[in-house]
């Protein structure tokens, strides 16, 4: 494994941070928050992003996509991070979009990822529940067999893109009790089928998650994803894989957020000189730094482990999960800090950073959820 | 029966006569209490009601002098009164700056005629005060400010503008800080002022913080005409009248910190953490991380209650006060901030809501408090400038 | 509970600060340590220490001693620390002298409390056992019934002044598993005992600990203090008075390692200016400060709660030591750093100091375990 | 086949052939290396056999021109070298100050005729080499250093006290930093000047340290006569020399603590744990908050590893390399703190020993490995210093 860009990937860097530049200022989040705008991201940048061919990366050709890997993958995101772009990579390419790519068969393929690649559907996966955590075995909805299909019911919490989605890959139980790895099925869904009801809910960072209950809502035999009963592997192989391209979307976040506020301690004047002359903030911006680089090179390997398919591509994951967030996580905070009042102002940007930080750290598990899980992956 | 307990009782029994029976249980939190002022909002008749009967026994400032409207009650006095008060879950019947900030400043710095005019107006809740000290460009380094105060005839003419004035779309006046000596040493042209805030040039703009609440506001000030005898304390002396006052501000934040961390939210973090987490057999938190974080952060706070406690008996036992209110803000202030990061972790996912469907009030309520808890280590002195204070006064290191 | 020196604590603590100021320097603990003293105290301190009233503080007037409480003791315990004094405190006033105390018969009492007061005689708890880590209830240590009294076999480690004792007080099992409260029974044993070896062990401190071997020790039944097999809530007493001392020992060496870290700082001179100049080392050092303060605090209220048998007395025991162990080795931590290179050395006291601190730290109990019990007295 | 797959195997061949038998598996630690020199002590006469055999070979400096004694090989065949001997399980030939420190400096900054004189030496191992750059008054200020140099005639004559000179009393030639302009600025009077340390004048004291090992010692120079062709690159030009040394000595300070935090110790501090805590039903380790520290250490370090490895990597492809050796100094020596903080948790009370009953050796070691490890953050420029040079140097903040 190298940890460094290839000549590709370099060229792919600068492609993107261009495009952010001039398309994509945090501006556009501000707006669209400010917009109360329901679908939380925009379609037409969503387009030019399947254009750009960004969209298709993780997806193979014959579908559409471009083939490429996780690594390109994640210099596109780190890229739009920098800006806490919003448009639905999450829910689209990396949540359900991989269910269906890694999992599905070549009916669902072909229904779906063409018009994903080409920016023009929208998914979601639906798995998390009001009581669930990050642990992903934590399954209350149920599928029962029903008329050579399955009738679902259940309640799912914080559906990244449900209401601008076209279908929903949800999670749910044709066997095994609450905690069980067996058991565990994954349907995809259309979004109008009969019984199925998204609420939209209003987060800090404001991207779009809603409520959605499923009230019998029956799908036939097709509908599952991989084998019945046997979608936990598969749910923690494409949950690894969104973590690790949050992580990207972090580090570009937290580089953002760092930079600006490295930019303020040298502008910002008191006491007659630079608040960044003042030693306790030099060296406090220097361990932020440290974070950072270390979460770098955490999240190159886990993107890199995962395109090679290493033998500890789920350690490398925890790995880069844990120290981007604690590394995010202080990064905001301390540029609130050294922002001082104005950074506690709507004004300015640092409050979506901080708002962005939290809701990063928890989405698919917190750094001591990651360190736990670190610890069983060990053997002790 | 000592003194103090026949005071105690009658008190008891003044409160049980006197207090509406509507506002046993009112919360007592800052932005619902009771704090008076030409804009006072009522959500309930009952809280002037309550007031006035409080004010008319001198009971809304109770270790004030009787000559000002206070209840001339000794220490003791006011702490029973106080603790019968929190024992008939009673709110106080009057909070803000007035009783605070610029009472005690104008009882230690004030002139007798200042102190006939605005004491009793506090005291009885008629006037609400706000604080203009910082600038824009005077935030910590606060003696950088440049509101100027020109003097003309018997008043000042003030220019300038004022950040971070709580509270001051609210206010009916305005203690603040202005340059009036621009040739001397920062800190020796700096007068210590009183005014009006319907005087005309005074304009105010809330400042929306990130947590959604306008709390602060930003006060423009163009040709405001200040009488002269609205000097507290000596022109170009007000840095010495400053600095007492934030060291007021400092333990009064600290104390409400340190409160809100003790005993504010009834079922402590431990009984917060049973309604989000699972419990081993034993009935215990099965998470141990989190386990270690909540006993830490409750451990922490036993800790610092009892160092406030440590500082007020050693100051009842007669020893002077040291340099504690820095440590006490800068402690209290990074306490609370952690144990609503220790909230954040216990609610996870149900800790990220903004509004609306799927988070329900209280975690509404935490999400912004933790938004607005990142402003306590900067305002009121951030959390640099307390450790540079003690490093300074306490460990006598050099500059 | 009043959390202020009383004015006769106030003289106690200027008496005892005077006398370790003339008596007890750093020096003397090097010295010890340099002769390879056996001992590992001094003696003649020990006895000044019992003229002073000190050893007999916390013992009934009755017995030779002073009837006065922990929160005197506390402030003698405070100034030994300052200078690391390793006169036997813990282990025959505070462990030994108080098991006798709290739970010795009248016969136990006279026997042996008035030497002690006197300070003649010397006394040792072995309770810690290979594998016990902090652990009161783990207890191998077997106690038979033979020939109308026990017989005793196991082995204790660390065991302070094990060599210069007079007697030991033994826990051993009479009943239960390893781990059960029930059957822990503590046994008075005469240090020449048959079949009793104590055997030194050199600690990084360099206090006087051994190993102690009980290889078939016969005592009578009047050996047992307190009833048999019901010595697990006598121990668990014991060790939290022996904790809260060990509190405000702590607390006088981490003030004293501290207030020398500072006069450094005002006087090593480095760029043209005192070290104690530079911004991030101020903030460290004020930190430092209030850790310290904070642990005064707990203490005062630990050794208080004790005097008036608080109903939280072993929670906030607890905290005095979880914020004691973290204090002290923060503070000796940092003084080593701030010192720099000659902190380092042993011509240095901070060395001392550091050692000290984890041995300390790791006495009853570091301050995770603390918390941990905090914990599950919080019922959480 | 490729051509470095060529060299491994031959190289490979060669190892096997010569390698002495008895030093299959024989320690690495600095202690137990061999470091050369006059006064070298062999524990094994075979360790001077393997050192002839590779010095022959070049072998103890592979990227060294083969004209001053090196193997003249490319980074990628020394790799592969060091790869082989570690797969044959074989101790490096050589180690020491000669070959990480005053060699690299000599090929950059010396001149031909103090390469053909040192260098071969020192891959020889005839030579052992210590560095005199701090003194008493002059540590993390080490431009404040005050050894006098005189000229005198073709000589120079030092008179002052180097302190923290690492082996002094087991090394034969000195590399140092004297005062030879006191009337320049203080970084431009400073020269880089090499001496025998059987030098007349020269006296070398060890320093016992809290962990009772002496690695260092202060030098002692009164008098003493050093030749004017010793002076490394130009007279009062030294301080350039010594702070690419001193990048040197960061990165090899880093990679030592980021190699025993990784694999050095073989079990890992999770199998390190199972022989001291319990564990529960499922084989885990039952104390959740040591587990957790375990985790974050572990994670912590192969987070460091990665990040050396990444700076590699880039350098490698041609990226120049930035101010990484601050970062990896700074985090590697913190991190190899909190990993012996993080053993003496788990030992507990088995961690406490000095010497003899009821402690065994690792556990002896593992104390005096963590006192030790304390100096970490000092030597080699403090942690201060280092977060300094990446506010200034990386980040760009002013001074």
């Amino acid at each position: 494994m190298q940890l460094v860009l290839t000549e590709d990937q370099e060229l792919l860097a600068k492609t993107a941070a261009d495009w952010v530049r001039e398309h994509s200022p945090v501006s556009r989040v501000r707006q669209l928050r400010d917009a109360n705008d329901p679908l939380g991201f925009s379609r037409a940048h969503w387009k030019q992003m399947a254009e750009l061919g960004w969209v298709g990366i993780p997806f193979d050709e014959a579908h559409g996509g471009a083939g490429m890997g996780f690594a390109d993958l994640a210099v596109v995101l780190e890229a739009l991070g920098r800006t806490l772009a919003p448009e639905p990579f999450f829910s689209t390419v990396l949540l359900a979009g991989q269910a269906i790519a890694q999992g599905g068969s070549d009916a669902h393929k072909q229904a779906w990822l063409p018009g994903v690649c080409a920016g023009e559907k929208i998914l979601a996966l639906a798995y998390q529940e009001p009581h669930s955590r990050y642990d992903l075995l934590r399954v209350a909805t149920q599928a029962r067999p029903e008329g050579g299909g399955f009738r679902l019911d259940g309640q799912k919490i914080q559906v990244l893109d449900a209401a601008a989605a076209d279908a929903l890959v949800v999670v749910a139980r044709t066997g095994g009790g609450e905690h069980e790895e067996e058991g565990i099925t994954l349907f995809l869904v259309p979004k109008d089928a009969p019984g199925l009801a998204v609420t939209p809910q209003t987060r800090i960072d404001h991207r779009a998650a809603a409520l959605v209950r499923i009230d019998g809502v029956h799908v036939d035999a097709g509908a599952a994803i991989g084998g019945v009963g046997e979608g936990a592997p598969l749910l923690a192989q494409v949950v690894d894989r969104a973590t690790a391209g949050l992580c990207a979307e972090m580090l570009g976040s937290m580089s953002q957020v760092f930079e600006d506020t490295v930019a303020y301690l040298k502008t910002r004047q008191q006491f007659g000189v630079p608040i960044g002359s003042f030693q306790a903030l030099k060296h406090r911006a220097a361990k932020v730094y440290m974070e950072i680089e270390l979460a770098r090179s955490a999240v190159m390997a886990a993107v890199r482990a995962l395109d090679e398919n290493a033998a500890d591509v789920a350690k490398l994951v925890s790995l880069a999960k844990a120290r981007c967030s604690d590394a995010f996580v202080l990064a905001a905070n301390e540029a609130v800090q050294m922002f001082g009042g104005v950074g506690m102002t709507d004004e300015y940007d640092v409050g979506f950073y901080i708002k962005r930080s939290r809701v990063a750290e928890m989405t698919f598990g917190d750094a001591a959820w990651h360190r736990e899980r670190w610890a069983r992956l060990g053997g002790y | 029966m000592a003194e103090i307990d026949a005071f105690r009782d009658e008190i008891a029994r003044w409160i049980a006569a006197n207090a509406p029976k509507s506002l046993v249980g009112a919360p007592t939190a800052e932005l619902e209490g009771v704090w008076g002022g030409r804009k006072a909002k009522w959500s309930n008749p009952d809280q002037k009601r309550w007031l006035d009967a409080c004010a008319e026994r001198g009971l809304t400032a109770p270790e004030w002098p009787r000559a000002y409207g206070g209840g001339g009650l000794t220490r003791e006095e006011a702490k029973a009164f106080r603790q019968e008060l929190a024992k008939a879950k009673l709110p106080p019947p009057l909070i803000g700056f007035g009783l605070t900030m610029i009472g005690p400043t104008l009882l230690m710095f004030g002139n007798e005629e200042q102190k006939r005019e605005h004491l009793p107006k506090i005291c009885r809740g008629e006037i609400r005060w706000c604080q203009g000290y910082s600038e824009p460009g005077a935030g910590s380094d606060l003696a950088g400010l440049q509101t100027r105060a020109v003097l003309d005839g018997d008043h000042y003419v003030l220019n300038g503008q004022k950040i971070w004035t709580s509270y001051a779309d609210l206010a009916d006046w305005q203690f603040c800080l202005v340059r009036t000596d621009p040739n001397a040493k920062k800190q020796e042209g700096i007068t210590f002022l009183l005014f009006d805030m319907d005087t005309p040039g005074v304009s105010v703009k809330p400042i929306r913080l990130i947590s959604g609440s306008s709390p602060f506001c930003e006060t423009f000030l163009t040709d405001v005409r200040v009488p002269v005898k609205n000097v507290v304390g000596k022109v170009n002396g007000g840095w010495t009248v400053a600095k007492a006052l934030l060291a007021h501000e400092r333990t009064m934040i600290a104390d409400a910190f340190g409160g809100a961390a003790g005993g504010g939210k009834s079922k402590g973090l431990s009984g917060f953490a049973r309604d989000y987490l699972e419990l081993d057999e034993a009935g215990r938190l099965a998470d141990a991380s989190l386990r270690h974080r909540i006993a830490q952060t409750e451990m922490d706070t036993r800790a610092f209650l009892l160092t406030t406690q440590r500082a007020r008996d050693a100051a009842k036992a007669g020893h002077a006060p040291g340099s504690e209110s820095s440590m006490f803000k800068v402690y209290g202030t990074e306490l609370n901030q952690r144990r609503l990061e220790v909230m954040l972790a216990i609610a996870g996912p149900q800790a990220l809501g903004w509004e609306g469907a799927g988070f329900d009030d209280a975690e509404l309520a935490m999400t912004r408090d933790w938004l607005r808890s990142r402003a306590n280590t900067i305002e009121g002195g951030t959390s640099e400038i307390q450790l540079n204070i003690i490093a300074k006064r306490v460990l006598g290191l050099p500059d």
